[in-house]
């Protein structure tokens, strides 16, 4: 199943496939082969293309911690189908977030006509920020947080206004 | 003239919390004294409580009222039997009315007399005591006389010039004024400003010197007028006037300004009647000469550094003082060894202007090697919440010179695994990294002089995919692998 | 003279395991140099091969096999493009075959060269070259004319004697014999023991000093002739002829004696034209005076307290010396500071005769605190089994005197949580708990003289039932609680 | 349910008893109130009494090692039926092993004829020795462990032979 995570101010889809010798990480067009194994105390020895990586690995909240390569790095886990409705994918009337963070920008207020398409709020979370776009042309009918607001997951962020029946 | 002391100290109340308070009750244990701790309900399971002999909780609305809550602190010790109340640093450490009231309690003040704490707190009394006493101060107004006598006398000073709150100190409560046209509305607004801060609106106003260095220097004195010196302590790397690095001894003096500059301290601490452990702060323009900046009535956070460089574990020294026993060494006895570095580890985002960052410690594993000390209130589960300050811990290297110093810290910043919060060691990192660092060309301003070569790199694909692939192959396991001592209780079940 | 070093060290083979593998490696790291460390499969999951930047597997039979399979490792060097080797201490480090094996691959060996390994590997040989250039070592015989005459030139020592083994050292295959009665068949087993321990049964007798104190000074010397002493080390507390706590400056020396027994140090190496690191073996009478006793050509396990009273890191300057560059610093550069002591935390039983235990590391908790050092190889669950030395780990201590050196390390030893094999900590703690200790009344015996008042004491009741109240709250326990970690992972099943 | 253990040379029976304040730990005639807090990482916060204390627990097959008081001890859990078998309080023709441990001493052979009560063998556990005694008239029908050897909990040591049917 694919995955999608932020770290380091991007986001990345990743893909875990089974293959006969092991595990493939797939990232984009690259491929990589890798394995984990826990040596306790939050330690594991990873393995990418037979290189080893000495790792340390934690979970909080909706974030997985790592120590790698000398330092810290937190990966934010992002819920897909909250993502996939925040990113105007889905048919709900409320942009949901994908990830706890911070409203940076509120471009609309409600009542506003918008475009489908048109920025509507932007939010900051792992560094990254994220614009909420109008999923459908339509009216604003509520921004659920105000500017400089935090937010865990899936709190509702601006809903449009449900559209006429026609 | 000196009391006489009826009983040597037994036990001792640590009026604090976190790192400090976990050190002060470490000594207390190597030198066979009891140790009580105090705490608010929302360090319950802190390693502060863990390592004390006894805690005792203080209730209070929040968690630094109860750091703060002298009554209840009084309190605390005479149920507990406690002798004598450590302060650390911060909270009540400087507090002349704390000091005074637990000499009142029939209690010691692990510190100097109140008169003094009283003395070095008002930094306008603290500067005219020091000049008084023929060490320089940079040049300096207050306000005395009419308001246009006043400007005129910082019209004197030169611009830019630098408002300070009376009762401030530690870099907070500074304002920048860099033309006469701001000094009306900026005094104003520093007056109101310190009147809310500190309950006392006084101000002064000093020159302002521009890339200046930090250095201060650590005094011991005891209760027979002896005073002495532990050599200085460089600690220019700031951010928000906030140390961030110290180190000793510093590069940037020679033998003979050190000496000087550790005698002034000295001979401060001997003309304002100090007793125990302090340090004097002073300011050094990039021109050369030092001035008089403030002196800090209690033990330094930085004070590790000192420690590693001539042996002495100054909690302990502190205690002696407070029993009345005289130094057990002169001047000269304990030459300076080597150089150490302390980095403050904050739970804070350098990329983000140094903002606090908040989380719950999932895993800890200090560094360790040869030099390397790690002093920290950490423990897993620990919450990192805004209620406190950003410190985490204080990772400090001792080498046999600078650059090994350097070299060691900056495989311990690595090393140090902290997951669960963000935090500035891999800002640390680069800062040690820096050529300019290495050169020792500090002064207060160099994180922002550097700011775009100290920023966070773009990480390489090699270590994308790393964290990628652990975080996917993470998120796979039904749990994170448990480690062997829970999975191997399972035959136990009854 | 001195031949030309085509190429600074850059990638360092480490033939050891445990901890000094982890040492060496650590500072490899801090001096930026890449690091190979080989291993046993039994040791595949050891914090030596996850902290080496690379790892490569020995195949053998048995783990002690692997690490003294030279032909093996020499494969290991290259396959990995390693241009020199660190032999650590046991295993090949005092191996004159493998030091010249390394030679003629064309890598460097980082300790002396094997001429020099080979001359003070014989004993006797030694002990000869030592009397030559003008120091003093025990009264002594060696075998040669008739067997008679052998047994007369032992008589004229005066009873008791000590028969050694040429080629064994460090305590290994020494008889005491206490009349000329029982000389000869002592001679007969010592020689065969000889012969099958180390293939070489030639012996040689010396006077056996009662009660002697065992102390040993660092040398450091580089290629171009100029050898310095480290100081010494006093590593009289022993059990079975092995070290088990050291310290310096040693308490028993005034500075006249420190002085002549350094200089004979220096000088002992300076006559077998030594370089790098190494240690002089000296053993005290009673009455006074010392003795040669060997020279050890590598570094030795209890050097970090030599580090830790000089500031120095040994292992950088193995490196730096086997780089061809001279010693940064000269005799009396580096005037020692503070006291340090060492424990080595061994997995034995000190109620039987300090046998090996066995078990598995279920537990680690390092000790930490100002002045504390703590060196070790262990991870969680390692297993810990007869096949290797019984040593876990060591720790260190320095304080500014020795009394608060030995404050540190007793806290320290009882901060030590390590579960999961019976170890000797809470009885090194009682060592150094010890009036004797205190007074630095040590002599090689010293365990043995005081073994009643060092033994086991009964718990106290209240201990017996927190112990018991632990473990049977514990079993009621499904599984012990696991850390937050593990729990928090529950959301990511997928 | 009660629990017997080894520590220090001592074999204890505790009781552990759910009382409506907490849970009581019965010792003989003593009596504690007893609770335990994880704090993570191994480390336990203890209340004896009202009196905290830290602990350290971890265990590993047939022990559990704590750290208290500043040094650790290992304690054996003793599985009671073994225990009875061994003390000759079952019916069972065969001694097995109480906790792991090494024998000895070994007073019997095969053949030898036995008395109730009367010593076969002696073995040591957790620093402390056991003996095993006959737990009937009989005749010794096997040593199932040498003197020296090591072996596992419920490890058949001494068997009797079969009571002759009468």
């Amino acid at each position: 199943m694919k995955q999608v995570f932020h770290v380091a101010g991007s986001r990345i889809e990743a893909l875990l496939m089974p293959v006969s010798e092991g595990t493939d990480l797939v990232l984009g067009e690259r491929r990589h082969r890798v394995a984990l194994r826990a040596l306790g105390d939050g330690e594991y020895r990873l393995e990418v293309d037979g290189v080893a990586h000495r790792v340390w690995i934690a979970a909080r909240g909706d974030a997985i911690h790592v120590h790698a390569s000398g330092r810290s790095w937190t990966v934010g886990v992002v819920d897909e189908l909250a993502e996939t409705a925040a990113a105007g994918g889905g048919a709900a009337d409320t942009a949901e977030a994908p990830m706890p963070g911070t409203v940076v920008r509120v471009h609309v207020a409600p009542g506003e006509p918008v475009k489908r398409g048109q920025t509507l709020m932007v939010i900051e979370s792992m560094k990254m920020e994220t614009a909420i776009v109008a999923w459908r042309d339509g009216v604003v009918g509520a921004v659920h947080r105000p500017l400089g607001a935090t937010f865990d997951r899936k709190a509702p962020l601006v809903s449009l206004e449900p559209e006429p029946k026609s | 003239m000196i009391e006489k002391m009826p009983m040597p100290i037994r036990k001792v109340l640590i009026a604090n919390r976190g790192e400090i308070a976990v050190r002060v009750a470490h000594t207390l244990r190597t030198l066979g004294l009891q140790s009580v701790v105090i705490y608010h309900a929302s360090d319950t399971l802190s390693l502060a409580v863990r390592e004390a002999d006894e805690a005792i909780e203080i209730p209070a609305a929040t968690g630094v009222a109860a750091y703060l809550d002298v009554e209840a602190i009084l309190a605390a010790a005479r149920r507990s039997g406690a002798d004598s109340i450590h302060p650390g640093y911060g909270f009540l450490a400087e507090n002349a009315d704390f000091a005074a009231a637990v000499d009142a309690a029939g209690l010691r003040f692990i510190g100097p007399p109140p008169e003094v704490i009283r003395l070095m707190g008002d930094k306008i009394r603290a500067r005219e005591c020091v000049a008084q006493a023929g060490f320089p101060i940079t040049p300096s107004a207050t306000e005395n006389g009419t308001a246009s006598e006043f400007v005129e006398r910082v019209s004197a000073i030169g611009f830019p010039v630098l408002i300070k709150a009376a009762a401030g100190g530690g870099g907070r409560g500074m304002r920048i004024v860099r033309s006469a046209d701001a000094l009306e509305g900026e005094l104003e607004a520093a007056r109101r400003e310190a009147e809310r801060s500190f309950k006392d609106g006084r101000v002064y106003v000093e020159r302002y010197v521009e890339r200046p260095r930090h250095i201060e220097v650590q005094v011991l004195s005891d209760r027979h007028g002896t005073h002495v010196h532990l050599g200085e302590r460089e600690c220019s790397v700031q951010r928000r006037f906030q140390k961030l690095i110290e180190e000793t001894p510093s590069a940037s003096l020679d033998p003979g300004e050190r000496e000087r500059l550790c005698e002034t301290a000295v001979g401060i601490a001997r003309a304002v009647g100090y007793v125990n452990a302090g340090t004097v702060e002073f300011i050094f323009a990039p021109s050369g000469g030092f001035h008089f900046l403030e002196m800090n009535t209690r033990l330094q956070v930085e004070h590790p550094v000192t420690e590693m460089v001539t042996g002495l574990d100054l909690v302990a020294e502190q205690i002696r003082v407070a029993d009345g026993e005289r130094l057990s060494f002169r001047q000269g006895d304990l030459p300076s060894r080597g150089h150490a570095i302390e980095c403050r580890i904050c739970a804070e985002d350098p990329q983000q202007g140094h903002t606090p960052t908040t989380g719950e410690v999932a895993l800890l594993r200090p560094p360790t090697g040869p030099g390397i000390r790690f002093d920290s209130g950490l423990c897993s589960g620990q919450r990192i919440t805004p209620a406190f300050d950003s410190m985490l811990a204080k990772l400090v290297a001792h080498g046999s010179e600078r650059g090994q110093a350097i070299a060691r810290m900056r495989q311990a910043l690595r090393d140090l695994v902290l997951l669960g919060v963000d935090h500035n060691a891999a800002y640390l990192e680069r800062v040690l990294a820096h050529p300019a660092f290495a050169a020792a060309k500090l002064h207060t301003h160099f994180l922002e002089e550097h700011r775009e070569e100290l920023a966070l790199p773009q990480p390489s694909e090699a270590e994308r995919v790393a964290v990628i692939a652990s975080a996917a192959l993470a998120t796979r396991r039904a749990t994170l692998d448990a480690p062997e001592p829970y999975a191997a209780m399972g035959p136990w079940r009854n």
